[in-house]
Parts: structure tokens; C-alpha cells; sequence
């Protein structure tokens, strides 16, 4: 399975040597930190709320995809699900290629796809004791909301 | 009337105040089971930022519904 | 110094640890693997000649330019000196910043400049026993060669 | 005539037989002096593919030397 959901902190060292190959002359990572801040709010921590079934089918579609249309040799996704503290790893990518220029274009391709197709969530603490799901501004239609959304 | 199953995720959830329910409806498509729906989840148009899926398999909100359908409803995804 | 030479296995772990910051929440890795063929011929090992005094100033300016010029909050780089086996890791490249697009960015920059201006040179060791310079055939004017030299 | 001390790197240092020589020259630049060395690094044209340093700064083949000046010529290079 290239992508992966996980519960604990991601071992980034065990999945690049996953990805040793004799064949490769370059491996290009991803990793995606949560940081303090956000649209101008100080962030203190993070959950990600994740539906695995279609995260990790929708995961090895895009790498499916991509390691299809970019001469790489392989890849590897893993995203958290849970509670994450600031500094902590939220997802990591790496691609593995014989030449770089593959290897940057795919990490990037399937880093930007996970963004927008998995069916992940995101909740916000804030330094101001108030919580937010990420992105879900444009739900306020009702004007009815019990927590603070945002753009992100 | 159909007997569908609907699944709300991360901000859906909270509004709804629960994660499934079995509901009865003459929706045809997606699109019309949200709409009919909005006062559940609290949005009136998910296209360009809802996603759906049905028994797991994305969907469209063209995608028509059939009865014993597990439809999950997904507000604007932010992994990563 | 963000522009380091060893002759020693580069630790990634460590150099990740170094760019830990709750500002960041991208990081972008580049690994340069030594690969088991170069243009045709298969490679069993290979060595670095680095000029240390320019290689590092020359990479500080590097990192310098390149971090200024794209809204990243840090890089490191390193190379390898001395010989290498098939898989050994000859060059790091990490780049943290806020955002993803400026560290991918930066990191494509900062090893495509480290590549064509760093007087570091390699030899290639050969199964058939031969051993050349890579990228040393244009230096071959005068027909007098002892080493065999290629294209790479 | 200036004194210069010549260092040279990699293949250029496998065919000159040695790593450093100081040499008595005539050579106004770079150029002239990578021109007048060449039967010791092999190489007619540096220009575009080949590096020139004086005293650990990069300089251009049209750079002049000076006595003193020590130069490293340097192969095309290869890192990563």
C-alpha cells in the first residue's frame, strides 16, 4: 500500500528506507508541519479528523496516477489522523526517480492532490481557547454556527 | 420513497449532532438529497467545495440514489 | 554555516532536526542516491573530489541568493567527500518555509546551482573495472587520455 | 616574468602528474595561462565548461594574474 493513515507519529526515517533502490539517483520529500500561526491566528495545536477507506483509496489513485504519467520509480504517502502539537508532522511524500526533475514534479503533484481529494478535515485550536474546522467558511450559509470558520 | 443511510463528516457532524441517520426520501440525485437536508447540515449549495460519496465510492451531485445507498456527505477537505 | 562538506555518512535526521520551527509548515527534501547506472554503464562505486574553500563558500552563496530572493525561512545544505557505495546518499538539500511552493521552489534552486557551481568532481567506477571522470569528455583535446570519460 | 602557483584539480590533476607546480610565465589572464598549460591538463578550450579560481575566489578567463596569484584550474564539475 503506498498511501498510509496513521494514528502515530510518522517514522519518516523507516519510509525512506522503504524507498532504497539501487536504481534511483534522487528522492524528493514532502513533509507538511503543523505551525503556530494560520490566516493571522496563533495555532497551539491541530486534529485531523480522516474517513480511511476512501482516504487511502483516493491516495493510491493519485500516486497511481502520477508515478504512471512521471517516469519515477516509486512513491510513498502518509497522512495523521488525530491530535497533532505544533511542530508535529502532518503528512510526508517522498519520490524516488532516476533523475531529480521526475522526482520534484511528482512529490509536488501528489502532495497537491492529497490537499484537495483526500476526505480530510482539520480542526484549529486557538491561543484563545476557540476551535475552527479549516476551509469551512463557505458552509456558513445558514448562519447558524456554533464555532469560528475560516479561509486557509 | 428511498430508505438512505447518510453519513456527516467533521463540521456536518457537529451541526447535525450526529454522525448517521437513516432518513426516507424522494431525492433523485445528491444534489437534491443535500438540498432537502440543509437544514441537517446548514449549507445550501456544496458544489465546488462539498464532496460526496456513495457506499464509498466518490460520487457527483448528479450521481443518482438508490434505496439501502450509504451516502457520506464531506465539507471542504483541508489535508495535508 | 548552511553550506556544510563531510566525508562521513550525512545523518538526515540530525539536519532535520536542525530545521525544526514552529513558523514552518512546509519542509522539502532533496537526496541525491548514488545509482547503480550512468549513461549505459554499470556503476559499483564512485568518488568525490570537493575543493572544500570554494565548495563552501560557494554554497553559502547559493543558499544565500536562492533564500532571498524566494520567502523561505531556512536551508542547509550538504555534500559528500571521498568514495561512496551503490545507494550511499552524495548530496542533502532541505528547505523549510511557511507555505509549500517557496520550499519546493527553493530546493529545486539551491541543488541545481549546487550542481554547476561547486568544484566537485566524481569519478565513476565501472563492473567492467574501468573507472572516468564524469563529465570530463570535452577536456579530451589533445587524444592523450589514460582514463576513460563520458558524457553524464 | 610572474611567479604563479598553479594548482590542479581531479583530471586535470591525473594528467599533469602532480597536484601543484609554480611556474615562471608571460601569461597576461587566466585564458593566457590555461592556454600556455596545456600540455600539462590536456585541454585546448576552457571556456564554457572549465573554472578558474585565484586565491580561493572564482574568477572569469579574462581575469588578469598577477605574480603571486595562486591559481586553481578546475575540470568541468560534477557534484550531486
Amino acid at each position: 500500500m503506498r498511501m498510509q493513515i496513521t494514528d502515530t507519529a510518522i517514522d519518516t526515517r523507516a519510509l525512506q528506507d522503504q524507498l532504497a533502490d539501487h536504481r534511483a539517483g534522487a528522492l524528493v520529500t514532502f513533509e507538511g508541519w503543523i505551525r503556530n500561526h494560520n490566516e493571522g491566528r496563533d495555532v497551539t495545536a491541530l486534529e485531523y479528523e480522516v474517513y480511511k477507506p476512501l482516504a487511502i483509496s483516493e491516495g493510491e489513485a493519485i500516486i497511481q496516477s502520477v508515478t504512471t504519467e512521471i517516469d519515477v520509480i516509486d512513491a510513498l504517502a502518509v497522512h495523521r489522523e488525530g491530535y497533532l502539537d505544533l511542530g508535529g508532522c502532518a503528512v510526508w511524500v517522498g519520490v524516488i526517480s532516476a533523475h531529480r526533475d521526475e522526482a520534484f514534479r511528482a512529490c509536488r503533484r501528489i502532495i497537491d492532490d492529497i490537499k484537495v481529494r483526500l476526505p480530510i478535515w482539520k480542526k484549529e485550536f486557538y491561543v484563545d481557547g476557540d476551535s475552527g474546522w479549516v476551509n469551512c467558511e463557505r458552509c456558513a450559509a445558514h448562519g447558524h454556527e456554533h464555532h469560528h470558520h475560516h479561509r486557509s | 420513497m428511498k430508505k438512505i443511510t447518510v453519513r456527516y463528516f467533521a463540521l456536518f457532524r457537529d451541526r447535525a449532532g450526529c454522525a448517521e441517520e437513516i432518513i426516507e426520501t424522494q431525492a433523485a440525485t445528491t444534489l437534491d438529497l443535500f438540498t432537502a437536508l440543509k437544514d441537517r447540515h446548514g449549507t445550501d449549495d456544496p458544489r465546488g467545495h462539498c464532496k460526496v460519496a456513495i457506499n464509498d465510492v466518490m460520487a457527483d451531485w448528479d450521481t443518482p440514489i438508490s434505496t439501502g445507498d450509504v451516502v457520506l456527505l464531506f465539507p471542504p477537505v483541508a489535508g495535508g
